[in-house]
């Protein structure tokens, strides 16, 4: 893994890459160069199967992370490719040439995080939601609870509690030592 | 609530109809061309009625202690409750013996179980497969999320309250309620409709305005006729 | 009466006289020449009245006043009479076809145009060997002369390629009229007779005097020059070429062959026959109006050298014969040379352009029947008595090898037809008055000839039969509208069964009433047609004059003449579908083909007598009684399209219109089995090869009846649908007959009457659904249930018989079915009979839900119920079903008696309505008493109890809680016995289809190969005819030594 | 009336009272062999007169639908089918009463009646417009063309051993000693029949016509109430008439109520017998098992009768 990153490095600009384990790396790269790496890696190193392809929402950095996590099943390998957009204009490049299952991850992002892929199949269309017309549920400036509050109505009677401080009440009421 | 955002406020877009439903026009075989409005020319377009129970006491009592002791559940799973409900054809619960069997199409069945949090989206199918089904029919509520969201409280997708949206006969509580939970659930129906109290139906057509205003108000895109004969 | 020799007097005289005029003076030297020709014509023609109606005898014509042979004589007898007299007339009207041509090129042309009818009349007349050469030059000059004058650049090419030919031709002519001369001492060609030169050292003189004078006619392969002239030429010219030169070189070869003596005779035969085989198949190949003439005209001529070659054989019938097809070759060629003079370019589809003028179609269709030897034309009888001389002859290859060329000829001729009929031309038509006019005249010529063959056939003249005049009637009503035109046929069809069913055993009177009746209640459904629906009413009418005829038939020539009526008739009504050319092709191929094995057997059958009474079938010696057994059945399954035979069917009935198919389907279909009835009641069981024919007649039935049933369960079309499963039901009639029992029979006609009455009902009801729906494919119907009640209604009527459930009359014909074969020994072919029944459910199942239940379609959600007309006789037809189900003895039980006295049981007791048999009974008024008790009681009891049912509408379903998408992807309909296909699917394997189009395919092939000898090129013209008559030489030799 | 010589109106009551035996037996016996099916699994199952109540239930239903009038008459062609099967073949043999009204016609009318309601049916559900209703029947039809056949075949051997159509008189020869049954005297038409006998019973592994799990139940996918009151009628009681007309070629017949109870019960408890143990098979593949089993015993029972 390491040696393929070296081997890469020449050509490509990477970021400092993360190893969670000795076969699993995340890394970033530009944007502009996502494709050509995706394609070299599926063609010639045999990362032939695309195992998901997902977003972070960096709201605080007003940026999208996508990540492309890429597998090669000879090796046992796991490579995870983590691309930033700008969260203003989500736009993504799409790789549904490369593997036609990445239309399917792209109508999610579409739907979910509101990141559109130009040129996807199907991607303007309705994936799991229907007629959904608020924010994109997965951005982190939508509020889900308060969404909820206002959508869907309460029993009345029903209580809220914190886990931890009703289950430390039920199950251990007399401590610390007298807080009752 | 006191953790609740105040300045969040959600959008009340209208969706537009589908576009197999928005009225087209066609060509006929002989070059005619006609307007084609499907929701009027596809679906009935007549409202539940409410029907009166048999005139005499006895024939009521009759067929009140056969309902109850025929009780056809609609094969519809909505959510985790559904492997809950498997169980039951079991030799270890048998519910056949009760006169319980599970029917494939709601024409055939009386009793919807919502087993488990529903949806948005599932809830449209829920109300679909409940206006198909034939008068007197029954609803059951399975589990916690069913009764005030469980689980789901905050979901931005799950509805809290089922006897919001259908009118539901019995809940079972528990998260989820155990098969016996269940059996016994399903003789306490036995006992409501035996005792004539069942009408969830009529109470349904009756309340149909309020009821209607309920699902509209979560489901958005309504691409179905207010009422699915 | 005057001299015949005032004919050539005319044509030279006026030819010298034209010489004299100004060569500014056209319009006189046009009357002058006009005026010659009718004189001409005058004299022949009334030479001919006066000998053909013995006010005469034949003269002798001596000229230079001395006898020969010491001068030349010429002869007019009742045969050069007629051939003058066609050759004149023909000079005549082509002369007014060119007028405008004529005139233009001035009084040259005309000049040639007299010496070559005059060189023709007298190739006709002489009697000497010499004169004849020079008749011969003068018209090979006077033909080159002509052929040079055409515009086309083209025919000058043409017209050389033909001089040199011509020459070489000369040259071999003289030769032998040298060696002769020095054999004989003598070129008297009665001098020469008198002493036979077969055998002496004159043979090599005959051989090259005979070839000589067979080349000019053009003999295949040898005949490339002669096409190049039919192609380029003026046509006015070419109908001369065609008609009036091939007819005088015919009767020149046919004096010489007499001379020669009878063992010559084999040579011209053979030539004949390679001639007309290969000419025919050339044809094929052809796309090109006139060529195809062309090759059609070789063919005609090697046609009538065969018969000629026969000329010993056939005795008195020779003239008879020979003529006929003479006569009908040179009046339906020459019409059809001038008609294409009209016709702008030069492709057959071009033809397409005659449809602008209706009248020009009739004369087409005329000239094209004429040609083919349909009735009532004088080849029809010739083609009769021929194969008559040649079974007799015991000639049966010969028969054989003469019937498929006529059948290929009339293939091209059909293929021709229909393209005119139904394709489109860029071209209009080249409208000339004159030219109708001659065409028309040629047409009455045509009536006429045909009256007098008739006349002399010594059988019926079928051109005053009333049933075909009746038809022919509405050629020039078609000008009225429809409607008043369909009320004169009902009536008619009325008329004509109340006049002819006296006297019918009861089962012709069965087939009468579903043939002529049923017809008139068909014809019901035409009112719904408006316009003038020209060129329907004389088809349809030909058609039931046919079957009518075909029932009340007493002789073999009678059923073969009402046979080809009915096929003939039916063709021009499936012709006017809209997508049925190549359809209405297969048709008529398949029927002419059946037609001939037909004539074939009869003509073995009647063992030399010109015909026979159908009754004496039965008296056919055992030796060759399984052949005309074998032939016969042939001709008559073909009919019934048993499997094998089916490929015309399903096209041919699906395609053609609305009330067209129900006819054909419905009636036309009967009078194979009818035709099968007649030949087992007369013939009865014959074992070929130690093979009961009777079984394989039950394989072929229950074959049919089972594939057909599957095929027809894969059918999307629902016209094609129900023609299949036509195969599949008479399959079942063919099964029944050949059981040869009582039952059995009586099955088959349960199964003619039902099959009748239903099939006519679904096609309606089909149709109906296709005139509001535009279309025949299931799947894009569906939920047609409320808007089309009445439809609905006939088909599930119709479906409900059809499968044989009770208590609808299907059950009686199955009740019949199963007691039939519970008396008979056979066990193996019930097997296939078994699976066939349950198979018809798939496809009746798929036809009514398809079309009314489902889905319905946006497009058809305003479609109206079928037309009033359409529906009418649907509904009498219901009515029918109905009341014949409750009482099916009001038919069947004079029919069982009438087969109980020729099989001589009474297996069946018919006590009040119930029929009991050995084996079972059946009461069909209490199967329907109770049925119907036991329907209405649940009825009433669901109605108490669901009578408050909400009434929804078709997305109203349970979709597994979702919502419909749209009615097309919610109809179950495409393929829609797709799992049956996945199990059964191998028996679609199109075996039979793939034979035909091998066969098909090898024909094609022959002639496109056989074609690259017509290089274009003259000198190998030449070479190929040196070649041939080395050939020939070698053949004739051998055979002679 | 001589088109009816044998009718009286007392025929009648004999026919309604037949109906009536045939109907509760067929009730009860149904839910029995539910009952044992579920013993079998180590189930309680069903009480016996669930069946009744299920009937009750469904006429009780307040709330119908119809989507047309052949919708309408699916049921009623469905149960008349299902009845006239029942009347038009003798019940009990040597009783007067219960000869129904099999005059009327002879073998050849049951086997075809037996489409009547099949028939019917199909158009019903047709016009629901339901797709898996139509499914359903192109998969039923496809079935049924094989299926029937070795009965076809088996019965028409038996009758030409018998040499007659009629019902009466093949029990009549069948009686006097065990051996005489068809099954003894005949045994590979007998075969060939129950092989399409069990084909048609909708039973495993012959029922991928109403598959529930990926049809719903097929055609009567859109009836409910008192339609599939009728069906369930017609359910209960055509299968027993079905067994009746099995039990009369090949077994003997029934001269008395309780040798037709015992003999419908047995023969009808092969196909559930075969059920219980069989997997299902696809149409294709059922196709190919009656040509490949039923269609060669069949042909060899005619070829050696």
């Amino acid at each position: 893994m390491r040696e393929l990153l070296y081997r890469l490095k020449d050509r490509y600009h990477f970021g400092t890459p993360t190893f969670q384990r000795d076969d699993l790396c995340f890394v970033t790269v530009k944007r502009s160069e996502l494709r050509a790496i995706l394609t070299e890696l599926r063609d010639v190193e045999g990362f032939t199967h695309l195992t998901l392809l997902t977003a972070v929402d960096w709201i605080e950095e007003q940026q999208f992370q996508l990540t492309y996590m890429i597998n090669n099943r000879e090796a046992n390998l796991t490579l995870a490719l983590r691309v930033m957009l700008d969260r203003e204009d989500a736009t993504g490049d799409t790789i549904h040439d490369l593997w036609p299952t990445a239309a399917t991850y792209q109508r999610e992002l579409r739907e979910m995080f509101g990141i559109n892929f130009p040129g996807s199949p199907r991607v303007d269309e309705e994936f799991i939601l229907e007629g959904w017309t608020d924010l994109p549920p997965y951005r982190r400036d939508f509020d889900t609870l308060a969404y909820s509050q206002q959508t869907y109505h309460d029993r009345p009677g029903r209580e809220t509690h914190d886990p931890k401080t009703h289950m430390q009440k039920v199950l251990y009421a007399d401590y610390p030592k007298g807080a009752k | 609530m006191e953790d609740v955002d105040d300045k969040f406020l959600k959008k009340n877009k209208e969706v537009p109809l589908r576009e197999e439903l928005r009225p087209r026009k066609v060509t006929t075989p002989d070059g005619q061309e006609i307007e084609i409005e499907p929701l009027r020319d596809y679906f009935c377009e007549a409202q539940p009625k409410v029907h009166p129970k048999a005139y005499s006491k006895i024939v009521e009592d009759f067929y009140n202690w056969a309902r109850s002791n025929s009780l056809w559940i609609l094969g519809f799973g909505t959510g985790c409750g559904a492997i809950e409900m498997r169980p039951l054809m079991t030799p270890r619960f048998d519910a056949y013996r009760y006169g319980i069997q599970w029917r494939p199409t709601p024409r055939q069945a009386n009793l919807l179980v919502i087993s488990g949090y529903l949806s948005v989206k599932t809830l449209k199918r829920a109300i679909r497969a409940y206006e198909q089904m034939p008068q007197p029919k029954y609803v059951m509520g399975l589990g916690s999320c069913t009764i005030n969201g469980g689980m789901y409280w905050d979901s931005y997708n799950t509805i809290k309250r089922l006897d919001d949206y259908l009118p539901v006969d019995l809940y079972i509580a528990g998260c989820m309620p155990r098969p016996e939970a269940l059996l016994h659930g399903f003789m306490e129906l036995k006992q409501i409709i035996r005792k004539g109290e069942a009408e969830g139906a009529n109470k349904y057509a009756e309340n149909f305005a309020q009821y209607k205003a309920n699902q509209k108000a979560v489901i958005k895109d309504w691409d179905m006729p207010d009422y699915n004969w | 009466m005057v001299n015949p020799l005032l004919i050539l007097a005319a044509g030279l005289g006026a030819a010298f006289l034209l010489g004299l005029l100004r060569e500014t003076s056209e319009r006189a030297a046009f009357h002058t020449t006009v005026g010659a020709l009718a004189v001409m014509a005058f004299v022949a023609l009334s030479w001919t009245v006066a000998l053909a109606s013995g006010q005469t005898d034949p003269v002798e014509m001596l000229t230079a006043g001395a006898k020969p042979p010491f001068a030349i004589n010429l002869r007019t007898g009742i045969a050069e009479a007629a051939l003058t007299s066609v050759v004149t007339l023909t000079g005549l009207l082509s002369a007014f076809f060119m007028r405008r041509d004529l005139l233009r090129l001035g009084r040259r042309a005309m000049a040639v145009l007299l010496v070559l009818i005059m060189a023709l009349s007298g190739l006709i007349m002489t009697r000497d060997l010499f004169n004849m050469f020079v008749f011969l030059e003068l018209i090979v000059i006077a033909t080159a002369g002509l052929v040079l004058l055409s515009k086309d650049t083209r025919a000058l090419a043409a017209g050389f390629k033909y001089l040199v030919v011509s020459q070489v031709i000369s040259i071999l002519l003289l030769i032998g009229i040298i060696f002769t001369y020095h054999a004989n001492g003598s070129l008297n060609i009665d001098d020469i007779s008198e002493v036979p030169m077969g055998a002496n050292g004159a043979s090599l003189a005959m051989f090259l005097v005979l070839i000589a004078l067979i080349l000019e006619l053009k003999p295949f392969p040898a005949n490339g020059w002669a096409l190049d002239i039919y192609e380029s030429a003026h046509p006015g010219f070419s109908a001369i070429f065609s008609a009036a030169s091939g007819s005088a070189a015919l009767f020149a070869v046919y004096k010489v062959l007499a001379m020669a003596g009878p063992d010559w005779a084999l040579l011209a035969a053979g030539i004949g026959i390679v001639t007309f085989v290969g000419a025919n198949l050339l044809a094929l190949a052809q796309t090109h109006d006139r060529r195809l003439l062309g090759y059609s005209s070789v063919g005609q001529i090697g046609l009538i050298l065969l018969v000629i070659g026969f000329a010993d054989r056939l005795g008195d019938s020779f003239l008879y014969i020979a003529g006929g097809l003479l006569v009908s070759h040179a009046i339906a060629k020459a019409g059809l040379f001038w008609l294409s003079g009209m016709v702008k370019a030069r492709d057959l589809s071009d033809w397409a352009a005659l449809r602008e003028n209706p009248v020009l179609v009739v004369l087409f269709a005329v000239f094209i029947a004429m040609l083919t030897g349909l009735p009532p034309f004088p080849a029809f009888y010739a083609k009769w008595s021929f194969v008559h001389v040649l079974a007799t002859d015991g000639a049966y290859s010969l028969m054989a090898v003469f019937l498929i060329a006529a059948l290929i000829e009339a293939t091209v001729l059909f293929r021709w037809f229909g393209m005119a009929l139904k394709r489109s031309s860029g071209h209009s038509l080249h409208i000339s008055l004159t030219g109708e006019a001659i065409a028309l005249i040629a047409a009455a010529l045509a009536i006429a000839v045909s009256w007098v063959w008739g006349n002399l056939s010594g059988q019926e003249n079928l051109i005053t039969l009333v049933p075909l005049l009746f038809a022919l009637l509405f050629l020039p009503l078609d000008i009225l509208p429809a409607r008043i035109k369909n009320v004169l046929a009902i009536a008619g069809l009325v008329f004509w069964f109340a006049v002819t069913k006296n006297g019918l055993d009861p089962l012709r009177y069965v087939f009468l009433i579903i043939m002529v009746l049923g017809g008139a209640i068909l014809l019901l459904a035409s009112f719904h047609a408006t316009g003038r629906r020209m060129g329907f009413y004389t088809p349809a009418l030909l058609m039931f004059a046919g079957m009518g005829l075909l029932v009340t038939s007493e002789t073999s020539f009678q059923f073969f003449a009402a046979w080809e009526f009915l096929t003939v008739g039916s063709y021009f009504l499936i012709l006017r579908g809209q997508d049925s050319e190549p359809h209405a092709l297969s048709y008529i191929t398949f029927s002419l083909g059946g037609a001939f094995a037909l004539l074939a057997g009869f003509a073995i059958a009647a063992n030399g007598a010109p015909t026979f009474p159908i009754e004496n079938l039965s008296e056919v010696p055992s030796r060759i009684a399984p052949y005309v057994f074998v032939l016969l059945a042939a001709g008559f399954l073909t009919k019934t399209a048993v499997m094998g035979l089916h490929i015309w069917l399903p096209g041919a009935h699906a395609e053609a219109e609305t009330d067209v198919s129900p006819m054909v389907s419905g009636i036309l279909l009967k009078a194979g089995l009818f035709g099968l009835f007649v030949l087992l009641m007369e013939m009865g069981r014959q074992e070929l090869f130690g093979v009961d024919l009777t079984i394989v007649l039950v394989w072929l039935g229950a074959l049919s009846a089972f594939i057909g049933a599957v095929l027809s369960a894969f059918q999307e079309d629902a016209k094609r649908l129900l023609a299949y499963s036509s195969i599949s039901q008479m399959g079942y009639a063919v099964f029944g007959l050949a059981l040869m029992n009582h039952l059995g029979w009586l099955l088959a006609l349960m199964f003619a009457i039902n099959h009748f009455v239903y099939k006519s009902m679904l096609f309606l009801a089909v149709g109906g659904v296709k005139e509001r729906t535009h279309t025949k494919l299931m799947y894009k119907m569906g939920g047609l249930i409320t808007l089309m009640p009445f439809t609905f209604v006939s088909v599930l009527v119709g479906i409900i018989a059809m499968s044989g459930v009770p208590p609808l009359s299907g059950f009686g014909g199955r009740w019949i079915f199963y007691n039939a074969i519970m008396s008979t020994d056979l066990r193996l072919p019930m097997i296939l009979i078994f699976m066939a029944g349950p198979v018809g459910f798939l496809y009746l199942f798929r036809l009514i839900h398809t079309i009314f239940l489902g889905q319905l379609k946006d497009e058809l959600r305003l479609t109206k119920e079928a037309p009033f007309w359409i529906l009418l006789p649907q509904m009498l037809f219901v009515g029918f079903l109905l009341s014949f189900a409750i009482l099916p003895g009001m038919i069947l039980r004079r029919v069982d008696s009438y087969i109980g006295t020729l099989f001589g049981d009474t297996p069946l007791v018919w006590t009040g309505k119930i029929v009991d048999s050995q084996y079972g009974t059946w009461n069909p008024v209490a199967i329907w008493g109770v049925i119907a008790t036991v329907f209405v009681v649940v009825f009433i009891l669901l109605i108490w109890m669901n009578h408050n049912a909400q009434k929804v509408k078709q997305f109203n379903i349970v979709f597994s809680a979702e919502r419909p998408f749209k009615p097309q992807t919610t109809h179950f309909a495409w393929n829609f016995f797709a799992p049956y296909r996945k199990a059964m699917g191998f028996l679609e394997t199109p075996v039979a289809t793939s034979f035909w189009s091998g066969v098909s395919n090898m024909l094609h092939g022959t002639a496109d190969f056989t074609r690259k000898l017509y290089t274009g090129n003259g000198q190998t013209y030449a070479v190929q005819l040196l070649f041939f008559v080395i050939a020939v030489y070698l053949i004739a030799m051998g055979g002679l030594s | 009336m001589n088109s009816l010589p044998n009718f009286e109106w007392v025929q009648v009551a004999y026919a309604l009272l037949t109906l009536f035996i045939v109907i509760n037996y067929g009730m009860v016996m149904t839910a029995v062999v539910r009952k044992i099916g579920a013993r079998v699994g180590g189930r309680y199952g069903i009480p016996v007169w669930q069946n009744y109540i299920d009937l009750a239930k469904n006429i009780a239903l307040r709330s119908k639908i119809t989507h047309g009038v052949m919708f309408y008459l699916g049921p009623v062609f469905r149960l008349t089918g299902g009845v006239g099967l029942l009347l038009f073949v003798p019940t009990i043999y040597g009783s007067e009463w219960h000869q129904n009204f099999s005059y009327a016609g002879d073998l050849i009318l049951a086997l075809y009646f037996i489409f009547f309601g099949t028939l019917g049916m199909a158009l019903g559900a047709g016009e629901s417009g339901h797709p898996h209703s139509a499914i359903g029947v192109s998969r039923g039809l496809s079935q049924v063309t094989m299926a029937e056949l070795p009965l076809a075949l088996g019965v028409y051997a038996l009758s030409l051993q018998y040499q007659t159509l009629d019902i009466t008189e093949i029990v009549a020869a069948q009686q006097g000693s065990i051996f005489n049954w068809t099954v003894f005297t005949n045994p590979l038409a007998t075969v060939a029949a129950m092989v399409a006998f069990v084909g048609t019973m909708m039973r495993s592994p012959f029922d991928v016509v109403i598959a529930p799990q990926e049809i719903p139940i097929g055609p009567p996918t859109e009836y409910h109430s008192s339609y599939l009151a009728l069906m369930q009628t017609n359910r209960v009681l055509f299968p027993v008439a079905k067994t009746v007309i099995y039990m009369n070629l090949f077994f003997g017949g029934a001269t008395s109520w309780a040798e037709f109870a015992i003999k419908v019960f047995c023969l009808y408890m092969v196909s559930v017998v075969i059920g219980v143990v069989h997997p299902r098979f696809r149409v294709e593949q059922s196709i190919r098992f009656f040509l490949k089993w039923g269609l060669p015993i069949g042909v060899l029972a005619i070829l050696t009768v």
